[in-house]
């Protein structure tokens, strides 16, 4: 290769590279091509770059779509940002705890019958990390499943002295459909709950 | 404030205001612009407006009241100093400061356009990629909320209930008054519960109770019944007139 | 440096290089440290990958807004079509722009007393739309108008590290008031300048 070929290669891996970063998609070799000329051994500067890219924090990665820039896989873990900001138990998981504090012991298919959708793997996941559901052995019917209930820290995390503090529907009701005969009963248990 | 800048513009060129025009009637005098005659400024700016008015162009009222100011500036100028106002040098001067300050404001929006901007000489990572996000903050959920969905899933499953029921057996007030009135017999007192429909359901036996209460009211207007609550919600008494 | 110090360095040069690929945004020094660690000497590893990338197609560059990858602006021409967004700032965006840079915190009526009219609001929604300016507060006069100012967005936009790099106004006068005594005016007018 003479020197002038060098310099023009090496001028086609940069403008490969400024072109294969800010691309919004992966270019194929005749989208590249239609950007840097026809004059260049495109091959050959596509596995300099990549070479070049190789073991590096990003790399040139080659699929059915093309060309593209992307993070090394084994980077992920270490990329994700950590946010410490509390947050909030999702709907799916609140549910699921509630289905269980309420009909404990329950199986999974117990909790989807009322809840309409199996609790996933992540929710279920969740709440046992948290530490607020515990097993509590196993359902003596066929496939023996696994039969869910609270545990004393979700007690604690609720603020509870024990599960009958938790209010029933059933009160709610009588207070608001009885009529007013009930209502003096009825708030009084309201006010225990 | 000129508001009609954009609109102004299609019809008087690039100027964007009378202090543009000025600038660049001022840049045709070929002299800096500490040294430029505001004399001369005056008349180029009042017979450039001249030619606009031969061509009916609508002007803005910025335009006028500059020329305005001009004209008097002008008058003033060519009097003796003496005679000048004091302001008229002044002023004169402002004009030209003013007349730097935007030639150099322009200068400066000159050296940001030809500065490699992003999206032009500068271009970003076009395909970024969303970082995974690892949540270690603390878990919050308080009682309400789980009572709450709790709450929305029973009255839901209630619901889901309700729909696999007969539809609501409804007794009406017009039914109700037939039925009491050709049970009611003898001067005794009756407790109306006792003519009530054998409805299980409590929704219902409310319903029939409530249209039995109006069917009674109705024969009590007629005169034909008396009713009688010894205590409030109490059991409802009726009986027939004589 | 240790050979284990080493290894840990370039680790973090790789971790760095992925972050900033990844990201179109500039991040700052915080939001690097927050993924990356604050056991790394940060300063010294983005200053290797800066030379790692002086004269590739695309530089790492460093402003107030923080650092981020960018193409060499030598390739763009051959690039113009990658980027479908570029929007020519109009005349008026511009001045108006340069005002708010070199006067801010500065009112609108600040503005249209420099450039003789009042920005219009089509020029202050595009210049606030791209990120390039926002309000700094109020003036304490009557009628408490907004001041505005550029955004570290400005400095990445325009390829600025900071506010420093504007040349100072007096230097855009120069040559303006050159040779007063000489040309003093011809009607009299222009002796007292």
């Amino acid at each position: 290769m003479t020197e002038r070929e060098d310099a023009e290669t090496a001028e086609a891996e940069r403008l490969v590279e400024a072109l294969l970063f800010a691309s919004p998609e992966p270019l194929d070799e005749k989208a590249i091509a239609a950007v840097v000329g026809t004059g260049v051994a495109l091959a050959a500067v596509l596995e300099r770059l990549a070479a070049r890219y190789a073991g590096r924090g990003v790399r040139l990665e080659r699929s059915r779509a093309g060309w593209a820039f992307r993070t090394a896989p084994d980077l992920a873990a270490k990329l994700a940002r950590v946010d410490r900001r509390p947050r909030r138990l999702s709907r799916a998981a609140l549910e699921t705890l509630a289905v269980i504090a309420y009909k404990q012991p329950v199986t999974r298919a117990e909790i989807e019958a009322v809840r309409g959708v199996a609790p996933t793997r992540a929710v279920m996941d969740q709440l046992l990390e948290l530490g607020l559901i515990a097993p509590r052995g196993r359902k003596e019917v066929p496939g023996r499943p696994v039969l869910w209930g609270t545990t004393p820290r979700f007690l604690d995390f609720f603020g509870l002295s024990s599960l009958d503090d938790l209010p029933r529907l059933e009160e709610f009701e009588e207070g608001l459909f009885a009529g007013t005969a009930a209502r003096g009963g009825g708030d009084g248990d309201g006010a225990g709950a | 404030m000129v508001r009609e800048e954009e609109a102004f513009r299609v019809e008087l060129g690039a100027f964007s205001g009378p202090l543009d025009v000025l600038l660049d009637l001022a840049r045709r005098q070929k002299v800096d612009l500490a040294g430029i005659s505001v004399v001369a400024l005056a008349e180029q700016y009042l017979a450039w407006l001249e030619s606009l008015r031969g061509r009916r162009l609508a002007l803005a009222a910025e335009y006028l009241v500059m020329a305005a100011w001009l004209v008097w500036l002008r008058s003033q100028l060519l009097l003796p100093a003496p005679e000048r106002a004091p302001e008229a040098d002044r002023e004169a001067e402002g004009l030209r400061e003013r007349l730097a300050a935007l030639e150099a404001v322009r200068r400066a929006a000159r050296w940001l356009e030809e500065r490699p901007q992003l999206h032009r000489e500068r271009l970003p990572r076009g395909a970024g990629e969303r970082l995974p996000v690892r949540h270690e903050g603390p878990v919050v959920a308080d009682l309400p909320s789980l009572v709450g969905a709790w709450f929305r899933l029973a009255v839901r499953a209630e619901r889901g209930r309700v729909v696999r029921l007969p539809p609501r057996r409804l007794w009406s007030p017009e039914t109700a008054l037939e039925h009491i009135y050709r049970r009611l017999t003898g001067r005794e007192w009756h407790e109306l519960a006792a003519f009530l429909p054998p409805f299980s359901c409590g929704l219902e036996r409310r319903a029939a109770l409530a249209s039995g209460l109006v069917a009674c009211l109705e024969l009590a207007r007629r005169g034909e019944v008396e009713l009688r609550q010894p205590r409030p919600f109490g059991p409802l008494f009726v009986r027939r007139l004589a």
